[in-house]
């Protein structure tokens, strides 16, 4: 069904009042979780996501162990009502899709080779869905990994940038996302700015490419303050009490 | 996992001899609960439950349907849970197992038996369209006693939840009806001892676990006797008299959280 | 849909003509079959329950041995032709529960510390359902695994008690259970009266609870009777034939 | 698996060089069969066959169904087996195996190619309302030759079945129709030796196995060659031969037995 | 649906224009394969078959291998774009027969004593089915197989027979299939005329089948002699070549 | 697994490092490509690529469905892909893992974003029924870069595809609307190289991965990204040109075999 939605007003708002290189409000939360190793709560725009990581710890079963380093395996789910109509419980190709990218972008920036024939588990977990998942996952999943003190590189971060009624802008929000021209999520190393995830679906001069792909590049480094001082807080906090 | 559990177990059965329990609890106390409503926005209705470090998330989604064909103006509701591998190291990600099955078979039984949702509020056209009722179970952090907990976070999701009658174009959003909800309370056995509430640490070891759900009268509503071990007819009889007490404060909790 | 049925006469009578204290006719026979090593073939009211036990042998696969016992493996499986709608064969979330608790009470009977790494299977079929069928295939359990030669500290056997028409009654039978108020399965060692399996549904008080337990318990003496019966029956026909 | 069976096999053809089976019985001749009728209450008709000590219990249940859009204007006709774990230390639980499959495929074509059941007299409403015929075969205790046991029990059931019309509030009971059914005999080889009616030691040393349905008039109706050995043309023929012979013989069994 | 087809004409001709004896046009090409050991593609009619052998290797899982021989794995799969209807991808009931005895069939021929512990894998994909896929497949399996240099006793092939309009005749049509009377799927070894296989659906009197066998091992002989024209081709254009 | 790759690694990456490849192309060069298309009767349309040595096999199906609830006057779209083992050693049997599922994505992408299928020309009722076009993907030979193979013979396929409206008795068959489809060109990266239409062993040591489709307009479609290594921005730019230059080639390539 077309609907007419005017995404960008003519005071260049959006929808929700951003203007086009806004982010939406984000709020990170580390150590949420008794069992896990390491965990992150990060709320993004209207996203919630919850992320468990437990490991390093021996890879079963056997033939999935790779002798020279660990495997890192993203595990992306959405609760079955974290979506209008609810999802039948389980992984879809979507999501199997989506648990795969997040894998292979966080096996880039983890020391694998530091702990040979192990599993480092990353359980993401989308609580409330709305546009945007995969990155507020792999963000929180990069809190997350430095909460169980597992070495990186540095800490991963993502962000999207797309096209919506012609202009090129910073984090679509779900109208934005269903009725815009383009949505360009990637995942980088903050430090160096190598990207570990990129994606992309529709239309895109290359001029837009590129300048989505800046934006994007943008929106990574403001989410990354805010995954260190949530970090430092923490650990701030922890030295406090002892 | 047979080691380790031997020394925890004369650990903890050594504490229990001297009366105490291994996070200072009494045998009869539950540990403290935080009950938190509506935390998705996505769902009809929802609700976080910790019971201690134990903790559950339940998201109720309505949809239209068709009825069952014996209960033709009955809505028809649907329980479901994952031990999903984000709330333990033991949790394997997969179609769901025993555990998971027994929980939600549980906790099902405990909303459907006392008829707590009222499903025959629910009926949109006899025989063609009803209200399916979605209560999905979601394990998010496991230090023990996983059915109290999720049991009540459904209990308190459903209590919040809205029927969503305008999203499907069949009329005005309107309250879930529900009636008053029998409250489950489980304790386990170990050695001669018996423990309400028990923590990870306490049910690894626990030969039997009784579940008991009673309702504002004092009566019983449900029962579910699980693990290898067995339980005399006086031990049954303690641990309904202990569900009571501690079902009965819960229950005000539950109240006050949810505003019913 | 409600349905107006007189579950008690005037005369204190059931529906099948059984007083309230009174149990369906129960029917056992051992060693019914050749290939297992224990097997037992059970008729309660209209149930038609067939048991075989094979084992003790190594349990497979090998992650699933105790290294300090044996484990019990009850499988409880429904005839698709057992029921008035066809049902569909394979495991369904209920039989999975009902093969759980039945598990877990034939353990605590079992000398499973004789038998380290070991799996004892055992198969319940229901071949003809008609309320309380747990209860029947538990109990022809017990029988099997005495003809296997499984050492046990005591045969175990269940029974049910339930309400209906607002009376406190001995195991429910099809109507009952379909229209009364509450169920209560039980199974007992009746030697030492240790309660090994206990669920509840419906709606008791606490004295009508009590009532109940103590029927079902009742229940499962009477019971426990027929099958201890059985097997000397058995044992002494083969006795006879040696 | 592979040390047991050679001195097994060994045996075996010892014996058969001097003319003799395991169990005394000719090449030719099976062992006893039993039929009894009407074993499942619940079920529209039912069979227990044994044949020496295996035994075989098949039910059938039907219901109102939508026709296959090919041939609108007949009964559906649907033939599982499970070889469950009752039956044998070597089955396990799980969804049905290359053995269950071939198993019920064969059963399923016996009765489907010669049209045993009249699908054409199971219509309601053309195109849309139809009956549907399960046959449920249910191995209970596995001593060689199940695809004569399951062949044999499907049809007794198929013969003592009701179709169930006032259960589903579409006029009378009425026996469900049939035509006369073609008698499946299997045999198998090993070595040189062909023999009839295998017991489980036969059939576990057993080449290849081959299995001929034959009609009252001395037709064949279906055949099926399994295992990884050959037949010369010669044993073939041989085969059928005694197909025939034995057919006849439980032909007559079944007749007796459901009264048709 | 009955349908009104003269599946024979007054001049003895069938549909598609052939006499009663006479094959389809047949088509083989070995070595069409890039990766796989061996590997042959097969035009039989409208049927298009292509299969790729793989192995020996050794057999996995492990609790799969016999220790004195090597299993033939037989995967008989149809394309979801190879029949009327879309199949849906993946094992049905029908394909899973079909792989066993196609499997037991080859095993009967492969010198699976040389390789203990192996397993010899043959993908059998049917791209265009039209009658006669089993047949199609056990003979390009068997030019497969030469092609990898699997030794074998001899190179076992297919052929059908049964009966239309009241007559024996080689290798059912589609619409003969459908329509006809019986149909009788052989393989054989041709070298002994040993039947590796064997099926037989539909209603024929003794005479008729003696009649339908003949017909079928004349076939498969017919066969035989394009599968080794194909592979002696094939041998001397690589002879050629060094 | 580990030991060969690193020695095949080194080999590589030495004659990169003198600007040559394993098969001798420049590393802007794909391999020679063959597209043949009908090559299945039963297929309402279908094509054989060859990229080099591997070969995929794309074969559309159509059928009468019910559209979406959220998009009622449009067709449907469905690909799927599986790694079936006649393809490779390494590809096993059963239900399709990750890679397959991201194939079958990557190429659902490129033709559903792209609207190559004009989905809203398939609807035959609103609402009621809509063509449904299954894209099913058949990997025959597995010699690297499977996402351009398979993406390439979906357009092929799809280009020569016929809706069978006769066969489903709603019309007379036509050729299935379709607009300019996009081209994906896929590099990989090892050490600091970077590479066009990587051949297996070029796939096996790659460190990153990256599709770029582009439509005849020069703009940007679709990208995915993969493997566990990472592109700088420049890498990026890169990809793209090559991906843009040699699209425009196999455009022209796709349009000659397929006479649009």
């Amino acid at each position: 069904m077309k609907v007419d939605i005017k995404l960008i007003d003519d005071n260049g708002k959006r929808l929700d009042g951003r203007s086009t290189e806004e982010l939406r409000k984000i709020k990170i939360e580390a150590g949420v979780l008794h069992r896990a190793d390491g965990s992150c709560y990060l709320e993004w725009g209207g996203n919630k996501v919850l992320v468990a990581v437990y490991g390093p710890r021996e890879a079963i079963p056997r033939h999935t162990q790779n002798p020279l380093r660990a495997i890192v395996n993203a595990r992306y789910n959405m609760a079955a009502f974290s979506v209008e109509d609810r999802k039948r419980p389980g992984p879809d190709r979507r999501s199997r899709e989506i648990s795969k990218v997040i894998s292979e972008a966080l096996e880039k920036i983890v020391l694998t080779e530091q702990f040979p024939r192990s599993a480092i588990d990353v359980n993401i977990e989308v609580l409330d869905a709305e546009a945007g998942t995969r990155c507020a996952g792999l963000t929180a999943a990069g809190v997350a990994l430095a909460d169980a003190g597992i070495p990186m590189k540095d800490i991963p971060v993502a962000c999207a940038a797309g096209k919506i009624a012609g202009q090129v802008v910073m984090d679509l929000g779900k109208e934005e996302d269903n009725f815009g021209d383009a949505d360009l999520p990637i995942a980088i190393s903050p430090r160096t700015n190598e990207i570990l995830l990129l994606q992309m679906d529709g239309h895109l001069t290359l001029e837009e490419f590129n300048r989505a792909l800046d934006l994007a590049i943008k929106g990574c480094h403001t989410v990354s303050e805010i995954q260190k001082k949530t970090i430092l807080d923490k650990y701030q906090s922890v030295e406090g009490v002892e | 996992m047979t080691l380790v559990p031997i020394i925890k177990r004369d650990y903890i059965c050594k504490l229990a001899t001297e009366g105490k329990r291994i996070d200072g609890r009494k045998f009869d106390e539950h540990r403290k609960i935080e009950i938190e409503t509506n935390v998705v926005n996505k769902a009809e209705g929802s609700a976080r439950v910790k019971i201690g470090n134990t903790q559950v998330l339940v998201g109720i989604k309505m949809a239209v349907g068709e009825p069952y064909s014996d209960s033709p103006e009955s809505g028809v509701l649907t329980t479901a849970a994952e031990l999903i591998p984000l709330a333990s190291p033991d949790f394997e990600a997969g179609p769901p197992r025993e555990n998971a099955i027994e929980l939600a078979r549980v906790v099902d039984r405990g909303v459907r038996e006392s008829e707590v949702v009222e499903l025959d509020k629910l009926c949109l056209e006899p025989g063609e369209k009803v209200w399916i009722v979605f209560i999905d179970i979601h394990i998010l952090d496991y230090d023990g006693n996983l059915f109290d907990a999720a049991s009540l976070a459904s209990l308190a999701a459903l209590s919040t939840a809205t029927v969503p009658a305008a999203r499907f174009e069949v009329g005005e959003d309107y309250p879930l009806p529900l009636k008053d909800p029998p409250i489950s309370c489980t304790s386990v056995k170990f050695g001669n001892f018996v423990v309400m509430d028990p923590s990870l640490d306490e049910e690894e070891i626990a030969d039997a676990r009784l579940t008991v759900a009673t309702d504002k009268n004092g009566d019983i509503r449900a029962m579910q006797k699980g693990l290898n071990g067995s339980f005399t007819r006086e031990e049954i009889q303690k641990v309904i008299k202990v569900s009571l007490d501690n079902g009965r404060e819960i229950r005000k909790q539950l109240s006050e959280s949810t505003g019913k």
